[in-house]
Formats: C-alpha cells, structure tokens, sequence
C-alpha cells in the first residue's frame, strides 16, 4: 500500500470503508496468517472464517480439487465454534484498525439465532449470515432456496441482533428477485453474493465421486460471469440494497466489472489461496486505476446499468 | 516466515522415467530452511493450473534449492517440460520440520518414491548424525542418484519391486517387510515419508518403542493455514497438514482421516 | 474413427446408438459444414441448431466473449425457421446413415406444440424441445424455471408428438427435482443437462454490458463441474429417466465423468468451435479405453453412485 | 477446403511498437490460398485462450504463410511472446476471397492498421494489376516495412497521424480525407480492410460508383459457420462474416449490425 487513496472510499449502505476490498469468508482463516504477509489493516474489512455454535471437524479427506480455473472445496465448515472464536479471535480482531466483519453459519434457524444474539455487546461492525449452508430441518435445501425459512431466519436474527448484517446467498439463487426483496424487507444492511457454486467431480479411475460428500463448492474465474450476473440481477431488482460481489475475483478488472454491475464492496477468496498478496495487489492497482481516470470508485457503482 | 520469492530454474533433469530434479536459484533471500520444509511452487505451463503445488525441499545451500518430483498430473507434467532460465514463483518455506535427528544411537529413515527427498536434506543438514537409510521404489532406475548423493554418514538401502508388483499397496508394505527381514538394527528414532498407507504401517510397527514422525500429504490449496483444505485428525483434534504439519508424530495421527 | 468397437455402443431408453457422442444444438451448424472435416455419420447422432416457427436475425453483435476456460455466446437463436429447415435441411440430414435429432425452440406453448406437431412424419430419431429459453407469456422466465408452464408445454408437445422426445433444461433449474419428475410424468423419453448458464460480462472501458442484450450464455469447461452435478443429481433422483450430459465436456475423460455420473449420452458443444476434430477425437479414445479395460460404456452409466 | 493442421514458427519479429510479423511453416499441404482468406490460430500461452485467434493471411509461398498481427489482447500477447520452432495449430484457409483486381485500371487499396495485410497479399498474388495502396496508422513507424516489400506494381501512399490523434474515430476518418485531397485518381475497383467505421464510410464515398469489396471483422468462435457468432446482416439476409466472408460487396453490409 503506498499510502491511502481517498478515491477507493467504499460505502456499504451506512458503512464508510476506506477501500472496497474484503476477503471472502474460509479463504483468510482468521487473518493472522495475512498479517505475517502483510498488515491487513490496509484491507477495506476482515472477515473471519464462518462460525458456527458447536466446534465442528468439517469434511473428510479430499477436500480441495481443481477444475478448469476454478476450485472445488468440501471443508464443511470446520471450526472450533462461537465460544473458542470469542476467546481466541475476537482479542486479535479487536486490535486492529480496519473494520471487523464475522461470519456465522448455522444448520438450523435457532443456530442462527443464538449466533447472532451472543455477538451482540462485542466490538465488531458486521455480521456476515451464511445462509447458503443447508438447512438440515428444511432436508438439506440451502436456507436461501426457500423463500419461507429464508424470511424467518432473517426475520429473528434481524430482531436479535443489533449490528450491521449481512445476507450471504447463493450466486443459484432462485428466484433470485424474491430473495433480494426479502433480504431488504427484512431489514438487513446488504446482500453478499455470492456462495460458491454447487459442482461434482468423478474420480474416473475408482468410479466415484472425487468428494467424499459427493457435491462440493466451485469457485474461482470459472464461475465470474455467474456471479455478475447474480450482482447485475439483484441490483436491477433493488438499487438501494446495498450489494457485495463475490465470485471468481482475481484482478482489479474484475473488481470494476463487479462495481459497475452494482457491487459496492468485493470479496475475494480463491485469489487469495493462489497469491497471499492478491488483495494488496489488487488495492494497489484499484488505487492506479483512480488516479489515472480521476475518478472514484463509489462514482462506479452501478454504472453500467 | 513464509516468503513469497522468485526462482530461476537452474537446471531440471530426468532421473528416471516420470522422476525429475529440478534446481532452483531463490531470487530473494529466505529464512533458513529446515529438513521436513516444503515449498508451494507455481506450476503453470501448457496445462492450465491455479493453485500452487506443494513439493519438499530435498536440499538448499546458499540460495538454491533442489526438488525431487514425480510426474503425476498437470502441474508436474508442466514442471518436466520447463527449461533453464525460466522463472517459477514460490512461497518458502512452507510448514515445520523435522525435529533434530539424534547423534547418538542410529537414526532410520524411511523413504517411499519421491518421500525421499525430505529424509536425504535431514541427512545433509546433520553430517554428523548416523543415518540407516531405507529407500522404496517401484522402479530399479531410480536408485543410481539417491545413492550416490548420500554422504558417508549414511547406510543406504535400497528395495525395488520393479517388474513384480503390479499394485501400489503392495509395494507400499514390502519397504517395511524388507526392512524386517534385513536389518537387525535398533533406531533411536524413525522418520519416514511417503505414502499414507506405507507410513501408518510404520508407525503400527514401532507405535509406543520408538519416537516417529511422519511427513504427511494432502491435497492443498493455500499452503499456509488458512483454508482447512488439508486438516486431517489427531489424537489432538483437527490439525492442517501445511501448517501444523507436514511433519507429526506418527502416534497421534489418526490416519483413516487422509 | 478406425473401425465400429461395440462397447461403445450406448442406450437412450429404447434408442440404441453406435457411440454417446452427439453434438450440442448450436454448435454444429446443421452439419453441412463438419461433413468436410470428417464423416459426421461416426457420430451417436446428429443434432441441429434449434429452429423456431419464424425466422430470426438473432441478437446483434457482439455475440462471443472469452472467459476463463469458458465463453459466453449471444446468438439469440438466429435461425431461418422451421419451412426453410424442412427444405433445405431436412433432405441432408436424410441422406445419413446415423440417428438424425432436431432441435426446436418456442417462445410460447403453442410455438413448441406447433413446432413438435409439424415434424410429425418427417424421418427423424428424435425431437430435442429446448425449454430452457425465455417464455414470452411469463415475463421472459425460462420455461423450465415455473412447474406450471414446464408441465404444460410438456404435457402438450407429448400428445401432439409421435417422436423419441427430449427436454433439454437449464443447469441451474430449481427445484431440479421437481422438473424430472415433471419430465418424466409427462412421458418424455429422456432429459438432457443442460444448456448454457446464465453469465454477464462488462466492458469496464465502456462502462457497459459487453453484450446489448446484457446477460449471454456461460459454456465451456468452466461449468462442468455444475452440469455434472447436475447429471448426478436427476439420476439420484430418477435412475429411470434416461440423461443426456452437457456442459463443458472437452475429452473422453470428462466423458467418462457424465457417464458414470448417470449420462447415457454426451453433447459436446463448445470444444466443436476450439477443435472441428474434438468429437472424432473423443470417440478414438473412447473406444481405447474401452478396449484397453476390457468394458463397455453401457456398464459405466450411474456407476459412481 | 479448410483444413486443421500445425504450423512452426520460422520466425516472429516485431515491426513497430506491438506490431509484429509472424512466419509459419505449415506441416501439411494445403488448398491454394487467395488474398482475403484468413487462419484460425490457436494462441494458447502464458495468459489462457480457449478459442481460435482470426488472422488474415497477409503472404503465402511454397508452405509459409506471413500474418502481420496486433497485440490487443489475451491471444496476440501470448504469439507476441513466442519463440521460432514452437507449434502452432490453425484451420487454413478460412473463408472467401477478394474477387481478381481490374488488370486494365487501376485498383485502389485502403488499409487501416493490421488491415494492410489482406491487401498486401492481393498484390503479391496479382503483380500484374496496377495498385495504388493508401496506408493509414496512427503510428509513424509502421511505414518502414510495408513500404520497403510492395513490388513495382503498387503506388505506396502512407498516413499516419501519430502524435496529433487522440481518439481512433478521428484517425480512421483521416486516411479517407487524405486520399480525397492527396488523389486525382479514378479506380476501377476499389478493396477495403481496417476498423469498421473506416470501411463504412469508404463505401459510401463511392457507393453507386465504384465497386467496393470490404474485408470485415467480427468476434468470432468458430471460424467456419456453424455457431453464428459472428453474424451479422446484409441487404441479401443475415451473412456470417468467417464462411459468407470476410470479404463483401460493401454496399451489401448493413454497417449498422457490426
Ligand atoms: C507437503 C507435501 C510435500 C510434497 N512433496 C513432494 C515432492 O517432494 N515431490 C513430489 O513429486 N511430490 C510431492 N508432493 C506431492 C505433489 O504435491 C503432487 O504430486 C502434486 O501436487 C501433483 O500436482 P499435479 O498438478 O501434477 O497433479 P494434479 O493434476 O493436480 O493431480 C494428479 C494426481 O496427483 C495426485 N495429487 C494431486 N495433488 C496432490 C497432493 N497435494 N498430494 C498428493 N497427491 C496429490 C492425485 O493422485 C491426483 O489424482 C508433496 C505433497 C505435499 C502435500
Ligand atoms: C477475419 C479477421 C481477420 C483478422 N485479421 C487480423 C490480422 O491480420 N491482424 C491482426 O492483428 N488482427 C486481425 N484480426 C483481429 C484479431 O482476430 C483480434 O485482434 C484477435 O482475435 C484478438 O485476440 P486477443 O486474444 O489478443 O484479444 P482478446 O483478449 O480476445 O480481446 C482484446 C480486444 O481485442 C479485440 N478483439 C477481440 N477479438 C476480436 C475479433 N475477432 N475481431 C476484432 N477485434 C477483436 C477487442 O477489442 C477486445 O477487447 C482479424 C479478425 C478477423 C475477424
Ligand atoms: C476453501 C474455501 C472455504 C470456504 N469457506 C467458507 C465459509 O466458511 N463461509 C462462507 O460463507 N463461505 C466460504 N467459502 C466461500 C467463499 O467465501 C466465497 O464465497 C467463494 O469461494 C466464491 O468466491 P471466490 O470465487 O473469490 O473464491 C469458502 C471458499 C473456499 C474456497
Ligand atoms: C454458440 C452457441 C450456440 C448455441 N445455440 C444453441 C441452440 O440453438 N439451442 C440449444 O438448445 N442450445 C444452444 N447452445 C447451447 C449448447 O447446445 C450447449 O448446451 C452448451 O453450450 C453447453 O455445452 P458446452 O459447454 O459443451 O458448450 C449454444 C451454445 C453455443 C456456445
Ligand atoms: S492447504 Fe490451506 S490450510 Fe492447508
Ligand atoms: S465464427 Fe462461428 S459462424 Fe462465424
């Protein structure tokens, strides 16, 4: 980072951000790892990986394949669970200056609930809502697939809690203008999308599926036109809730593609388990790209509509 | 702490069919790196790969390093087709290492196919330990250079299976049977590296008499701890292969979870 | 092709085809101009580029865009309609020996019944209705996206058909079950997964949407991953309802991959415009592997569940 | 008839800033190749294509084929990096042709850019028809060449508007401008190839006058008609410009649908 840029300053709804670029939630860990590549303060937000109430120990082995410039992964959302992460992380998070954004995923309503509520009184500045995972009363149907244990979920963790959320849908969201307006009618702050992609892969050689658990999440470049066309969708169906691209970002060109179909904020995952530095490269050239056009990012913001 | 440098390839040479040694000069200085220690190394060439591919350093002195590889998919049939002079990023050095051999009794090191590289560096780091080298491969070609390389520290042994073993989990065990059958030596301590299944015999072989550790794989994508692609069981909970790994003590390895 | 090997010989239901390889509606022209690379009748079947009632001029340029291992096409159905296929197409496609498959596209119901209704008589093996298109009468939604007009269009071509039918739906069809069920309870021959997903593009330095009709057709080997889940899921769902894989297949392998995810049959689309040769090419080394491991491709189907 | 076949590089040298001169030697024979048709090249290197790259044949004698290209892109930037002897696949020859130039008057040539090829060739292929070959770049440096290998037959007019012109539109106007204040001729036949708007407002200089063939250009998949990417609409109905083209009667184009 050569030094700050005024012209990156991002706005999600009311958050003033001194950048648009975010690490997508399982892509960063908890962020310690970044800092001993760069001080992550010059991202725009952390974000955690997702947590949820119990520890959990995630998917068997295999759990990364790569397809044609995407990857797959079947983590299943390991990690130690709400109590570890406020004892071990939320200090670490604490000390930093850029904004604190936490993740949390849930199997069942009332996991959510509970998630939400006890983040409530501790110093952070958003809550990401997974709801892509499944939900496992509704027979695995991701949360955000039915518009019925969407609204309710949304409903009480809107009611719980009183930080800044997120809606983190699936980029297959269907139909995906009933969600949007669901997710603002339930008064959330702004919509991620998206979620990784569902794909399979078959080991040709034992005749099985390459994953354990069969289905497994695609992301990367391969699917960058889906989750534009996600953003574009939902910015056409509401203009004024708040929108996070994510999906397939490696460069600040597709930084810009994702601001001027709509996104206000970006995330990046896989890019940043191939190049550590791929955000900070991607500040800088954001922060190249301003200066040159004298222009500003929030000018972007939907532009291309 | 992890780097993430330039490299030049320095030279990359066929050993034998399918098995490459690929030297490279760092273009940055690095901390010191430690027997057991892996590299994350760009692979990109005529195949399309994304992510970087994990390979044990088999030796670094001054501000090279050598790496033994197999060739198995796309990332190393691009490596194989790489000339001198050109340019591969990296991230080093990548996980922990190997804990300090011990320099009185006999250390025993057993290495299966390209599991050699990282036992030979601890040779090379420790001149002045003893080491009973155990050597399985699958192809008798591959003997000539590994032997020859080791230093006078070392009791090379060699096992092939070459021309009779027509599966892998085959020739995984008979290193050990051989082993048993030949050597009357006790180790003061074991390292092994190679295939899962080769090492969980081991260990079972030596479980509570002799101190293991094992080098373990799994399928990565970051390599440095953040996306729980390679986090596998331990008697300890949930542990990451590149970060928390890749060296373990054998025992606490529940191995059906790789 | 070197000589006819019997293992590859592959089942769609009641049609017994000399190999699984067929190409993708759109990507094949009408098969004139492959003719002039190689004998097209070594292929399962021959398929042509949907036709509709009325002729159209298609969408306007640009119609193609490269993405990462995928691309993007915007052709919009340009074709010349179904009088002028009957009579500069149809007489070609007698003249071969292999199965010979039409593909038709409607904007409404009755284009579909009109389309299937005409062709009644004609030689030809089967009929593909591609339902993944936008149904005018509701809003633009893909027939294959509302139960209702899937059921009813369906329902109608059926009763007015007396050929092998296929509907060929959207990857990202939700809920999938449902439309197989739907498929099948109408009496539909078999289910082909699917067409292009649904992608955007923008010209950051125009500041707009790369195409004028803003959101274009995703195809390559970057959606495999989702068309093969897709494939895995309609045979859990119905091991009964014969499939044919499509999305991104290059080589034998991912070939494999459909097949023994539950594809009876494969379409190749994009990989014809990269390499004319890919399908020839594919059935070569189908046929190795099958000799080499002494099985035939009929025994691979669904075997990875 | 198009045939796929592979190709080495002789030789790939660079002309003007990002302007370059490939040389390929195709592996196999094949069907004679006229001024107008063009090759479908793979372009596959560092960055990753999947599709075939379009390029006008510019020369072709003996098994070598000359292609003067741009870099732009993903595809150009990969050829502008590689080496002689490397492989190169491509569908040769693509498309239809420029009818044979008047050997009685005077055939005039307008190029825009890279679009100098397909003329170039024209009067290679016809060194007894008389050209008077107008060249338009935004860059001074790119005279050089072509002027120094048109024959005896070819009156060789350069214009660049290097350092003044900004904007490509402007530019693209100007070599049209500068021929109509430069000339006194009368052309029996006129032929075309460079950015759109330039051949668009070529035809309607000397519509109704003078026959004009345009060599167009579009985004193409396939290159041989059967996706319909690159179609587009004519006063005769939709035309593709790879297999209908990519020369047309320039009256014929509706200029709007590109
Ligand atoms: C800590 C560590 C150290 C390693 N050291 C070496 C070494 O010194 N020399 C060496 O040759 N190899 C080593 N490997 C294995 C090496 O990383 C893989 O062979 C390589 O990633 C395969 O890449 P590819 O693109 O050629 O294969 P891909 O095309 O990705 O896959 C082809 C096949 O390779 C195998 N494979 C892929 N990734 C891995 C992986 N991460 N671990 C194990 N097998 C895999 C699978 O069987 C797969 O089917 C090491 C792996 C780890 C985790
Ligand atoms: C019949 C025909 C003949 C051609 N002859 C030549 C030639 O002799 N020399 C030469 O340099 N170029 C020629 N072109 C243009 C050439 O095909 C493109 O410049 C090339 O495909 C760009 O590839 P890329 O991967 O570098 O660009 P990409 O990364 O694919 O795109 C970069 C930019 O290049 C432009 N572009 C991409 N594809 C095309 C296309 N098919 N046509 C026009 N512009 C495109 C666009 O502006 C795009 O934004 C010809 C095109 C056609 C259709
Ligand atoms: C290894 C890995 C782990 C992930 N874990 C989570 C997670 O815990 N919670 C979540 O909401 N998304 C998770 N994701 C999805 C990413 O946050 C992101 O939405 C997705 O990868 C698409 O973005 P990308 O293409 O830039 O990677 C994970 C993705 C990967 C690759
Ligand atoms: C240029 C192009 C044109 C297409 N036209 C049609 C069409 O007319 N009808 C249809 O059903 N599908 C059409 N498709 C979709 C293909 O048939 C196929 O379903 C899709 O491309 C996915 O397969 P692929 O990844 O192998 O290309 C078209 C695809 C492309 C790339
Ligand atoms: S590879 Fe990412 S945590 Fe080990
Ligand atoms: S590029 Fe496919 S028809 Fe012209």
């Amino acid at each position: 980072m050569d030094s700050i840029n005024t012209k990156l300053e991002s706005r999600l709804g009311s958050m003033v951000m001194s950048n648009p670029i975010v690490p997508a939630s399982g892509t960063f860990g908890n962020g310690k790892k970044f800092q001993s590549f760069y001080d992550i303060n010059v991202l725009g937000a952390v974000l955690s990986k997702s947590v949820t109430l119990e520890s959990r120990t995630g998917n068997p082995q295999p759990r990364i394949f790569e397809t044609p410039f995407g990857i797959m992964n079947s983590v299943g959302l390991e990690n130690k669970g709400i109590d570890w992460f406020k004892k071990e992380i939320l200090p670490f998070l604490t000390t930093l200056k850029t904004k604190k954004w936490v993740s949390i995923s849930g199997f069942t309503t009332q996991e959510f609930v509970d998630l939400a509520e006890s983040l409530n009184g501790f110093p952070i500045d958003a809550i990401e809502v997974n709801v892509s995972c499944p939900n496992i009363h509704a027979g695995g149907v991701q949360f955000c697939q039915n518009q019925n244990t969407l609204k309710e979920t949304l409903h009480k963790v809107r009611k719980c809690s009183n930080s800044f959320l997120i809606a983190k849908i699936a980029l297959e969201t269907n139909p995906l203008d009933e969600a949007i307006r669901i997710i603002s009618d339930e008064g959330f702050d702004a919509v991620c999308l998206g979620n990784t992609v569902r794909g399979l892969a078959i080991d040709v050689v034992n005749k099985k599926p390459f994953f354990k658990k069969t289905i497994a999440g695609l992301s990367g470049p391969a699917i960058k036109p889906i989750a534009l066309r996600a953003v574009w969708e939902a910015y056409s169906f509401n203009p004024n809730l708040p929108i996070i691209g994510c999906g397939g970002i490696m460069t600040s060109s597709d930084v810009l593609e994702f601001i001027m179909a709509g996104a206000s904020i970006c995330e990046i995952g896989t890019a940043n388990l191939i190049d550590p530095f791929a955000m900070p490269n991607i500040i800088n050239s954001l922060s190249a790209y301003c200066s040159q056009n004298a222009i500003s990012l929030r000018e972007l913001v939907g532009i291309a509509h | 702490m992890i780097e993430k440098t330039n490299s030049t390839i320095l030279s990359n040479e066929k050993l034998a069919s399918s098995i490459y040694l690929l030297k490279l000069k760092l273009k940055e200085q690095v901390s010191e790196i430690l027997p057991g220690q892996f590299i994350q190394l760009a692979c990109t060439g005529n195949e399309v790969t994304l992510l970087k591919r994990p390979f044990s350093i088999m030796n670094a002195y001054n501000d090279t390093i050598d790496i033994l590889y197999k060739v198995v998919g796309k990332g190393t049939l691009n490596l194989s087709q790489m000339k001198a002079s050109r340019e591969l990023e990296l991230l080093i050095p990548c996980g922990n290492y190997f804990s300090t051999p011990t320099s009185s009794g006999v250390n025993l090191l057993i290495g299966g196919g390209v599991g050699i590289a990282p036992l030979f560096f601890l040779t090379k780091k420790f001149p002045d330990c003893h080491f009973d080298l155990w050597y399985g491969t699958s192809r008798k070609n591959e003997r000539g250079p590994i032997d020859n390389w080791t230093g006078s520290n070392v009791k090379f042994h060699f096992h092939s299976d070459w021309n009779t073993v027509s599966n892998v989990e085959e020739f995984q065990g008979t290193i050990l049977d051989a082993y048993k059958e030949n050597s009357t030596l006790t180790p003061s301590k074991i390292y092994t590296c190679g295939p899962t299944i080769m090492m969980n015999k081991i260990t079972e072989n030596w479980k509570n008499k002799i101190p293991i550790e094992v080098s373990l794989e799994a399928r990565m994508a970051c390599g440095f701890g953040v996306c729980l692609g390679c986090s596998f069981k331990t008697t300890s909970g949930q542990k990451t292969v590149c970060s928390d790994g890749p060296v373990f003590n054998g025992e606490t390895v529940v191995w059906e979870s790789l």
